[in-house]
């Protein structure tokens, strides 16, 4: 093992998946001339050559477009959309080409392509340039969409994602490039599932069901809350489609209380997708409402103060929390 | 542009080449015509758009392409999809949504897909197959094969930023990609004075430095010569070209489509004065072939389509299991995915 | 009140409306020409002229883009998208400048426009031409999406939406247009608002929560279940954002049970969307999990056997409700 | 392209306007200068694209324009607002998110909208803003009142599917836009020719059958003068043109961008040989007007520029409540909505 950021594990994953498989190209934005706006793709174009890697004009529905017809011939591609906000450009050809030519074709084809695009708010980016639409492309049957949180993960599940035979969305965030992390030695092959979840700390009180960024958010919390004596559980979904909801039943059924959290809008997105799968199949396990803290309601403000306010911080977690879990004497 | 009797032998093709490409264009006709019927007989359902009037179109450009080499068309795409070499039985099935359908009538008339010939779909978003095809293209560049990708697409499809982001990308990088517009003048209702703020392709073409050649789409030996010249581009150069065929569809949009926005005559005269195979027919009779061989060749095309709803009709329809297959090759990875409980 | 269909209501919404104020324009493709797709603008385009009533080329970005834009220049556009499914081309126009540029602009500016699409599936019109997406618009902040299953309301929630300052996706069915149901008679001015739903029958077993297309399902479901001796109460939720939360909360207060029933995927889609808000507050009147009724999670297939079985029918209904309330003695 | 010395006076404008001309484009300079370093202090977040270099386009392109016409543009937007007329005081406060701020501090850097001035937007989707001057545009016309809508875009902006899309729409429907590429050879760190598949925007017009001008980017008499001939033809004949003015950025792409991608020399060239201010006080000075009255006119920039800074500086950060405001006019619209309970 050695210490890495989130960053570099994306790029290693993509370099060794572009040793062991030729099929493997790499195109995008800026990912060359510019080593990518986030800097994941540096190198790539001098060590595998530019027609392996390529730079592409600014035309996203044809750089979706053609991984995916790429794909279907039989390529690896992986596409880097610059950020998921721009997806929206390329969303027909996530929704009515990759996700459905396999089925509405009779299985004669298949899509191993993998779209890499950072979201999320939280810099001061704007309206137009913080959201997390992940719960749109999990709504659509054909489509695997993952969010690693931490550095093992973003090189672990980006090496399956590119082995998938499927379309995978890997979801990154622009907040956790930076963050470092274990992962194994270079060379040593591992993967990680991409439909699986992963407990990330264990407590009897509360299950914290999150994912991505709000990862670490929530550990925070913990910490905090275990100075109080209450364990929270927290279990990064990782996966929202397909979503590994037997992990978060076995957490609730534990723990009997759940707060679900997330960056994004609350309605009609992720969080209430998780909520309404645990009622469904863990009502009775639930001794109290599931609370919910996600992104408020409203397009993304830039000045600091205000988007401060506007995505979630550990203290609204720790309210959730306090909300429904019965206040006990520290011990 | 029409090509005289003077012409070396019709362009240099043999008896059997010419025989071959007007029974192809006899097969479009009579297959689109058995399909409208057994359309209005209620065994096909969903949307049906016919390629009546543009026959030459498809047989003409695709006729000279390799097995190997890709066909990407839209939702009128019966007529590629047999000129592929696709057996009329099943696509025919799966305009009737029956098992033994070219994609086991998963698709329906808008999506037809033939791995084994290489016809890759069938899509029903006007414009989106032009990406697609960059990709088919960019792989086959890769592969280094010299295998190439056509597609084909309507007038309307060019007005969508999906044209014009797939000739860009096309041209930059140099894929092996022979864009085929079919315009018929309309899309859907909307003539083309309508859409296009020009009257031709050509300065489009010129955008994006990209070869262009426009073709009499009625007059299928006047397709085959452009698109010979264009799959050669491709082939040996790596380079694209669009194509301009001016064509028009005898019949609405879609089945559902009365038509009545074109002017009566402008239909009849295209109807009586360029119908592709009446044209051509006359060429091959002006060339020494005789009628008995052309009616003939007829009979024929008219027997495979009545077969062909006959297969259709004698199929079953899909096991109901199927409604869950081929969502994903991961078998997890197509629904909410539970953990085999211990 | 007179018996026309859901079509000629929207036509008259539309005529009402132009002939109020002259800021209303419409525009999309084939409008004209062709008397739109499903012949709901027939005829306009002779009346108010080619001006106010344009046929586009197919471009559906710049369709929407221009209607954003000309909303924000004082006009009233209402933009025609041949189908919900070629509303992706546009998701970018919709999402990033219509629901976004009056926050990101500090109120300076608004976008009064209303989009109108049919959605929905059932005509075997294959995988890229049945979605209903719904969810994904109403996870944004910024816009309004209504959906109305009647006459009634297709006419007076366009005209409302006409109206209405902000920006509108009226969400029209495919299989809705040929319905026939009473509307005041011409002239009589009347608007539905879009923030109320509506109980379309009382009932004190089971509230069956939906809208659009399935809201006639679930009155046939409710039909059948009464003759068992089960009442069951059909609220058409009718607006998805902004929701009318409490009417379901009402009626879940008073049945203690809901079944949530669309015809959409249900993942991250609207009905998780409801039964999460109904669990959020309403926990304590529910006495089972919610049940959930809807399209199957695939692409839509063609085949005519398989799309009947891949959209909810009256009877995946009648089964959802037996599966939470206690069976009675038909009385 | 360059106009000589023997100009009828300079374009024939009188020292005012020329002397205006300067002052503006030095405002942009020294205002984005200041930007920069309160960037650099942490006093600005998110993005910040400065508009160091092409000083030129705004400033020719925008002057003539009337109060009531209509400016919008990308996320490197802040010359453009400047010259609108807005108060470099609200724009600065913008950029530091203060409620002093144009657009409230609710936008930032990307999103000044001023509607006094009618500057409208600020846009940081590429290519975005060009269907939504067609909006614009269509309005206008409607009104009749011969107010027309320029929109400015960089050169990577005329490859997405939305810049087809609108060209062919203005030019068919005859909308009073004028378009204006901001050719600065570069979209990010991408060079032009891994983007374009042609080297001009020449064809491109030609595709649309748009009127078309090229002009020096770098020379503002030049630019005013190309702007005048567009603003006119979609004054008095509502038809959209299409520019590309040729210019260059002289920092990277934003503030988070070190600008390695390109090569030093030709940075320097620019930077050195082709700077639009030092360019247009060439010519100044050989009109006749002197050092003391440009040297003037630049601390007077500065002046500006640093008391935006201080006015952004001390102006306070919007009030909490404003989070949830301005998201709809409807105030139940825009959130869940609860029923008023009796
Ligand atoms: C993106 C999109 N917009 C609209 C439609 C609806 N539609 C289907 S076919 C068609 C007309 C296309 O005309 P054209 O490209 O000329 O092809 P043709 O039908 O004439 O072969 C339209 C508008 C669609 N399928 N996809
Ligand atoms: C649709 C979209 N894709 C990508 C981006 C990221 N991005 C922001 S600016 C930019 C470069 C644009 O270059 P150009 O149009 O030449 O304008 P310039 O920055 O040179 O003024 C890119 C790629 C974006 N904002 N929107
Ligand atoms: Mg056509
Ligand atoms: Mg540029």
């Amino acid at each position: 093992m050695r210490t890495i950021t989130y960053r570099e594990a994306l790029r290693e994953a993509m370099r060794e998946e572009m040793l062991r498989d030729e099929r493997v190209i790499v195109i995008g934005e800026d990912i060359d001339g510019y080593g990518g706006t986030y800097a994941v793709t540096k190198g790539l174009a001098d060590e595998f050559g530019r027609e392996r890697v390529r730079d592409t004009p600014l035309a996203e529905e044809v750089i979706v477009g053609a991984a995916v017809g790429a794909a279907m011939a039989g390529m690896r591609p992986v596409a880097e959309l610059m950020t998921m906000n721009f997806s929206l450009l390329a969303s027909d050809q996530i929704v009515n080409t990759a996700a459905k030519v396999r089925y509405m074709f009779g299985g004669q084809t298949h899509v191993p392509m993998v779209i890499r695009m950072p979201a999320g708010g939280g810099a001061q980016r704007g309206a137009q340039h913080s959201q997390t639409l992940e719960s749109w492309y999990a709504h659509i049957p054909g489509l695997k969409v993952v969010m690693p949180a931490t550095p093992y993960d973003a090189k672990g599940m980006l090496k399956a994602a590119i082995r998938d035979e499927d379309p995978v969305l890997l979801i990154e965030h622009e907040l956790l490039y930076g963050i470092k992390g274990e992962v194994p030695d270079e060379g040593v092959d591992f993967t990680v599932p991409l439909n699986r979840g992963e407990v990330r700390r264990e407590g009897r009180d509360v299950s914290l069901i999150t994912f991505s960024r709000c990862v670490h958010l929530c550990m925070q919390a913990a910490e905090e809350l275990a100075k109080e004596g209450i364990e929270a559980e927290v279990v990064d979904m990782r996966c929202i489609r397909p979503i590994d909801l037997d992990l978060a039943l076995d957490s609730v059924k534990k723990t009997n209380r759940a707060v679900v959290v997330e960056e994004g809008w609350k309605y009609y997105g992720t969080g209430q997708g998780f909520a309404a799968l645990i009622y469904e199949y863990g009502f009775d396990d639930l001794d109290a409402p599931i609370q919910h803290v996600t992104g408020v309601d409203v397009p993304a403000p830039y000045a600091k103060n205000l988007e401060k306010a506007a995505f979630p911080v550990r203290n609204d977690i720790i309210d959730a929390v306090k909300r429904i879990v019965p206040q006990r004497v520290a011990r | 542009m029409a090509i005289s009797k003077s012409d070396v032998m019709l362009a240099g093709l043999s008896r059997e080449q010419l025989l071959d490409l007007h029974a192809t264009m006899l097969l479009i006709r009579r297959f689109e015509e058995k399909a409208g019927e057994e359309y209005t007989l209620g065994k096909i359902g969903g949307f049906l758009h016919l390629y009546i009037g543009q026959e030459a179109v498809a047989t003409g450009a695709i006729k000279p392409l390799r097995p190997q080499d890709v066909v990407i068309s839209s939702y009128r795409e019966h007529g590629h999809a047999l000129v592929k070499g696709s057996d009329p039985n099943a696509v025919m099935a799966e305009l009737f949504g029956r098992s033994t359908g070219v994609s086991k009538g998963k698709g329906g008339s808008m999506h037809i897909f033939d791995d084994q010939h290489n016809f890759h779909g069938g899509y029903a978003i006007v414009g989106a197959q032009m990406p697609i095809a960059c990709g088919y293209g960019l792989a086959q560049k890769f592969a280094g094969k010299g295998d190439i990708t056509m597609t084909f697409f309507g007038d309307g499809a060019v007005d969508e930023g999906a044209f014009h982001e797939a000739m860009n990308l096309a041209e930059l990088w140099s894929l092996p990609v022979v864009f085929i517009c079919e315009n018929n003048l309309y899309s859907m209702g909307n003539a083309l004075a309508k859409a296009w703020s020009v009257s031709s392709l050509e300065p489009r073409a010129a955008a994006y430095g990209m070869a262009y050649e426009r073709v009499d789409g009625m007059d299928v030996l006047a397709v085959r010569d452009t698109a010979i010249r264009a799959i050669d581009r491709a082939r040996n150069q790596s380079k694209p070209t669009l194509i301009e065929a001016m064509t028009y569809r005898f019949r609405g949009h879609s089945m559902a489509d009365p038509a009545t926005y074109r002017p009566k005559d402008e239909v009849e005269l295209w109807r009586t004065q360029r119908d592709p195979i009446v044209l051509f027919e006359q060429k091959l009779r002006e060339a020494g072939i005789d009628q008995e061989t052309l009616t003939k060749a007829d009979d024929r095309a008219i027997q495979i389509a009545d077969a062909a709803a006959a297969f259709a009709d004698s199929s079953p329809f899909p096991d109901l299991s199927e409604l869950t297959q081929d969502v994903m090759i991961d078998p997890t990875g197509a629904i909410a995915w539970r953990r085999p409980r211990k």
